[in-house]
């Protein structure tokens, strides 16, 4: 072999010789191609797993955690949920439409291969400012991608969150996430069980499609192949609907022991990976593979990303039965291989042996790294930032006006209607809440779901970013109505061999996962996306976390909108002196800097636990958390929602205008309450130990908003104004 | 006044979803003899301009910076000079 | 009273219909595959939404060259009631059950949000609960609900009453500020001359449940099952 | 083997809305001149066929039946002969 084609193809000296250990001999190029996908850091987590495991995994309703194709968590009458978050963030720079629906396609596949039913998808996106036309074709092509994709599929887009921020001009994020339900004992392991069962591919065809993925330039592929291959993929969501539909047929009827995608490593990650956690053996034939393309090499057709691919694994015999089903459905179904005993992953070409190398060398040796880390040295800076050397704008309403439109906080219908959020017909909350709610049918329950994340946050203090994330999420599950109970979360990182990225990254999870644990929300699935950077650098630190709650009673569903003339509003917890890292500053000020706000996770879990025990005993008509644009941002949400005014009079105490409206204090919610039943609110945050106090009433067709020591009014806004900044603004800038 | 005829393919080695369920219904349909489809899109664009030379330009820069998605797609044109 | 729901590859609202049709009403529903050819024994066809063969081509196109569809017509023509929702209303234009044909929004988006629906004719299956121009809130959600049809056709719609619904603001006023694709007229449901088939873009599916934000669909349901009981 | 070139396009007095925003987005890049932008489809079929005039046929009849609709469409075709 060449020299130095392991280099070519991404991998270390050190990994090199490990592989010609393990081998006994020199690889050949197919097996070091092999190597080189599955010890990529894509597919090895080879610089992050040391740190990922700090995160709590374990808890009561767990069925199974990270390491499966997705999560599982068991909601009782005998089902389960389902859920996982996929990072498609670098095909959708290149190709915003098919980037991202091709991300979606990925995602519901994880799902699928757990024999679960998807009913819900959510995404998390980031984009550059709006005012680049680059970023408006990128912002407009993925949320349409997204769109088409999972319109497509029937599977309702619920929810998700949209940030526009420079830091992401170069690198866009397009993070979705699906949840499925199942009952529990339909649940299927991506194992390949049975020695001498038969294994097959099922679903498109494959073609010359990423396969670029670890390796590069090479002699075995010639260049005409090399011209073949598309740099983008494009996604057939009506094939996916077959596979869908005709795989849960064959979990249902019984046949299969273990179902596995293809996704990343394509054939190669499938069937390693099915084979090692069986600690078995398979032995497949390329030349069965039906195809795309004329004149595949086995490297090409072995590392194939084409999409819409299943890996099947029936019990033997089943064979016809499998067949059938995937006939009925207009799709191929087709025998490559079966399971053997040996580990032993041995791919032919008709008799002829290609490549043989033990299935767990592939997923479970590739050598685990702990990249070099460093505090960056812009942090000491941020955090001695004083706001108070700012002047303060005199018209607070101009503000509130201005921070309404801002599209980072401005609704997100622009985008949510664009999808299809209903079919399936369960969402009982839809988009445009704090978290979406999806009632389970045949029961009395619901699931509560939102995505949350603050990269400015986690920039400025990686590690309160990192806590942030995770109870901002559950404190919106939990404003639903929803006791959280599990979490899933997306990585977004830059190139982690920079000791301050790395630095970051660690410390994002340390964060997330004491917040994790105080929150008794195990983290049950993932996904890592480094080397998010372009000229002008790395992103923010982005950890996206998606959070599900459950509902154990419909009658406890809540949503943000104030309600009812008369019914009072209270605010749970108190509102501090902090105006770091906020929009408030960023809007006003231009400003991307100062302390973020501190989280102080015992009085976190004690808010959330107020709020519940208040839906649950029927006190709260309406909940909402204070999250970015702080109080006054939260307080015309909830009249926009609800079509309705307030009258609010706030305390200023020590605070500062600034950070009594827009400051954004962790573990707050506004809470509105039957007006019959003020001591039965304040008794009851007592008992819990959270300081609440009465700030208004519902009412009107304004938001005013006093303030002790001022006699007039600091906030008067009708909600026509209010709502048409804040409804309007994506829309006016994307026509 | 020219019509300018543009013709926007998708490249040989993209998968085309559309072209595929097209070609399967066609089978159903008892055109077996069908043996492929590929689906692109057709633009009539009626242009202002002196002379071919010039117009043509401006429809190639067209094409590459909005009609086609060079990503994926391919194209190409014919120009008719048409009364006005 | 039996329902039947035909599946087409790509259907996706076929599990929503039949959750309405039995656990909202409490009827029998079946699913009729689209390989079937016959669909002998039922008192309503319903054609759901969905991206039938993913809407490849054009929205409905492929579908109504089902084998099923031939039965699906033989028992409109013979009176038979034929509900298209949405993609559903696709495959019936296509199929030239009904006039007209569906162009892609005039937004160029797909749009999933709530209408207000004006009834134009209460005299028809479909809505013989419902009162002269009352409005109904039901969602839509789709790319390609921008009705159209040549001049004279959409006059003689117009005259005999062929056109159901309108969309309309929140009480009844059918101006363009409430049409969400730039249907002609505003129209979001036609029937064909006998009144029998019913063609609609909006879900009434979707809000037949109170946890569902509203109960306006069910009423055409209730109409169906009603006007079925009257005549028997 | 034949490959037929099918060109459908929305009849004239069919609004085409995407032909319109396509000519909105080019007179916002400053491609003032053009006058007006329709868009329609553009098919490649690669046909199995002894003569020109029975494939000939045979598209006609799959353009009129599924490949346009002809409440809203018009098509028109090209044979060309191709080497197998
Ligand atoms: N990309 C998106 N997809 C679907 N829904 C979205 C998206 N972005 C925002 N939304 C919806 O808009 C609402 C508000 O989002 P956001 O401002 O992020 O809320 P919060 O601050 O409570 O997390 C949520 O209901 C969310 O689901
Ligand atoms: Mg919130």
């Amino acid at each position: 072999m060449k020299s130095e084609t392991w280099k070519e193809m991404g991998l270390r000296k050190n990994e090199y010789e490990l592989i010609k250990k393990i081998l006994g001999r020199e690889p050949n190029y197919l097996e070091l191609g092999m190597f080189a996908v599955m010890w990529s850091e894509h597919c090895s987590y080879k610089n992050s797993k040391k740190a990922l495991k700090m995160f709590p995994t374990k808890g009561e309703r767990v069925i199974c955690g990270p390491g499966e194709n997705a999560g599982a968590v068991d909601i009782g009458n005998g089902k389960a949920v389902v859920f996982k978050v996929e990072s498609h963030n670098h095909p959708s720079a290149i190709e915003p439409f098919q980037g991202a629906a091709t991300g979606v396609g990925g995602i519901i596949r994880d799902i699928l291969c757990m024999g679960a039913r998807p009913i819900a998808l959510l995404n998390s996106l980031r984009f550059g400012r709006l005012d680049s036309p680059r970023v408006r074709y990128l912002f407009n092509g993925v949320v349409s991608g997204i769109a088409w994709y999972g319109n497509c599929m029937g599977i309702p887009t619920v929810g998700g969150e949209v940030y526009f921020n420079k830091s992401y001009e170069g690198n866009p994020l397009v993070n979705a996430m699906c949840i499925g339900i199942l009952n529990r004992d339909d649940l299927t392991r991506g194992k390949a069980e049975g020695v001498g069962n038969p294994v097959m591919l099922v679903g498109a065809r494959t073609g010359r499609d990423g396969i670029h993925g670890a390796t590069f330039a090479s002699e075995e592929l010639s260049s005409e192949s090399e011209s073949k291959r598309p740099s983008v993929q494009v996604g057939d969501p009506f094939m996916e609907k077959l596979l869908l539909e005709a795989c849960l047929e064959v979990t249902r009827a019984g046949y299969i022991v273990g179902m596995q995608d293809l996704g990343a490593a394509g054939i190669t990650g499938a069937t390693s990976e099915t084979a090692s956690r069986a600690g078995l053996g398979m032995e497949i034939d390329v030349n069965r593979v039906p195809l795309r393309e004329k004149g595949m090499t086995p490297y090409e057709i072995m590392l194939s990303e084409s999409q819409e691919r299943m890996l099947v694994i029936p019990q033997k015999g089943k064979e016809k039965e499998v067949e059938k089903v995937f006939k009925k459905w207009d799709l191929e179904a087709v025998v490559i291989g079966y399971v053997t005993s040996d580990g032993i992953l041995r791919v032919k070409n008709g008799s002829k042996v290609e490549a043989e190398i033990p299935a767990r060398a592939l997923t479970e040796m590739c050598p685990v790294y702990s990249p070099e880390k460093k505090e960056p040295s812009y942090l000491k800076e941020a955090e001695s930032f004083d706001w108070r050397k700012l002047p303060i704008p005199e018209d607070m309403n101009k503000v509130l006006i201005d921070l309404l439109s801002s599209p980072s906080i401005a609704s997100k219908e622009w985008v949510y209607r664009q999808y299809d959020h209903m079919v399936r017909i369960n969402t009982a909350v839809r988009p445009g809440s704090d978290a979406a709610v999806l009632r389970i049918k045949g029961t009395n329950k619901a699931i509560a779901a939102s995505m949350d994340g603050n990269g400015k946050y986690c920039y400025l203090d990686p590690r309160m970013g990192g806590s942030i994330a995770v109870a901002e999420a559950a404190r919106n599950v939990v404003c639903a109505g929803a006791r959280p109970i599990a979490l899933t979360d997306c990585l977004n990182f830059g190139n982690p061999e920079k000791p301050e990225i790395y630095w970051q990254f660690e410390q994002v999870i340390k964060g997330m996962s004491e917040a994790a644990e105080a929150l008794g929300t195990p983290v049950i699935s993932g996904n890592v996306s480094f080397y998010n950077e372009s000229e002008r650098g790395a992103i923010y630190p982005t950890p996206i976390v998606g959070m599900v709650g459950l509902i154990e009673d419909i009658s406890h569903i809540r949503s943000q909108g104030f309600k009812e003339e008369g019914d009072l509003i209270f605010l749970l917890g108190k509102t501090e002196p902090e105006l770091g890292a906020s929009m408030y500053l960023e809007v006003v000020h231009g400003l991307e800097t100062g302390r973020v706000p501190v989280l102080d996770l015992k009085k976190e879990k004690a808010v959330q636990d107020l709020c519940l025990e208040a839906i649950r005993t029927n006190l709260i008509k309406s909940a909402h958390d204070c999250s970015e644009g702080g109080l006054a941002v939260a307080l015309a949400e909830s009249c926009i929602s609800g079509n309705i005014g307030a009258d609010i009079n706030l305390v200023k105490e020590n605070l500062e205008l600034p950070e009594l409206l827009f400051g954004e204090t962790q573990s707050r919610i506004i809470v509105t309450v039957d007006k019959n039943k003020k001591e039965d609110m304040l008794s009851l945050a007592e008992k819990f130990g959270v300081p609440t106090s009465l700030i208004g009433e519902v009412g009107g067709r304004e938001l005013k908003i006093k303030v002790s020591e001022f006699s007039d009014e600091i906030i008067n806004l009708s909600i026509a104004k209010m709502e048409k900044a804040w409804r309007g603004a994506i829309e006016c800038l994307m026509l | 006044m020219f019509l300018a005829k543009i013709y926007v393919t998708l490249k040989e080695e993209v998968l085309d979803p559309q072209g595929n369920a097209v070609g399967k219904a066609l089978h159903a349909m008892n055109y077996k003899e069908v043996q492929s489809v590929r689906i692109g899109k057709y633009m009539e664009l009626y242009i202002e301009g002196e002379d071919a030379e010039t117009v043509g330009k401006r429809v190639d820069e067209m094409c590459s910076r909005l009609l086609a998605n060079p990503v994926i797609e391919q194209y190409s044109y014919e120009l008719v000079e048409v009364e006005t | 009273m039996k329902f039947g729901i035909v599946v087409f590859p790509g259907s996706n609202c076929d599990a929503d219909v039949k959750h309405v049709v039995e656990r909202v009403l409490g009827f029998k529903a079946d699913y009729l595959w689209h390989k079937d050819k016959s669909v002998k024994g039922y008192d309503c066809i319903i054609l759901p939404g969905g991206f039938s063969y993913g809407d490849y081509l054009r929205e409905g196109a492929i579908a109504r060259f089902s084998p099923i569809m031939e039965a699906v017509t033989d028992y409109a023509l013979k009176g038979g009631l034929v509900l298209g929702i949405c993609n559903g209303f696709q495959i019936l234009l296509e199929a030239g059950l009904l006039s007209g044909a569906m162009r892609k929004n005039d937004s160029l988006q797909f749009r999933c949000h709530d209408t207000y629906l004006r009834v134009e004719n209460e005299k028809t299956p479909y809505t013989c609960l419902c009162s002269p121009g009352e409005v109904l809130k039901i969602p839509i959600a789709h790319a390609a609900g921008n009705y159209y049809v040549d001049e004279n056709t959409l006059k003689e719609l117009e005259e005999s009453g062929q056109v159901i619904f309108r969309y309309c603001g929140p009480t009844g006023e059918v101006t363009p500020q409430y049409n969400p694709n730039g249907s002609l007229n505003n129209i979001a449901g036609i029937t064909n001359r006998d009144g029998n088939i019913l063609g609609m873009m909006p879900h009434p599916e979707r809000c037949a449940e109170e946890i569902m934000s509203g109960v306006d669909g069910r009423k055409i349901f209730e109409s169906i099952v009603f006007w079925l009981k009257e005549r028997c």
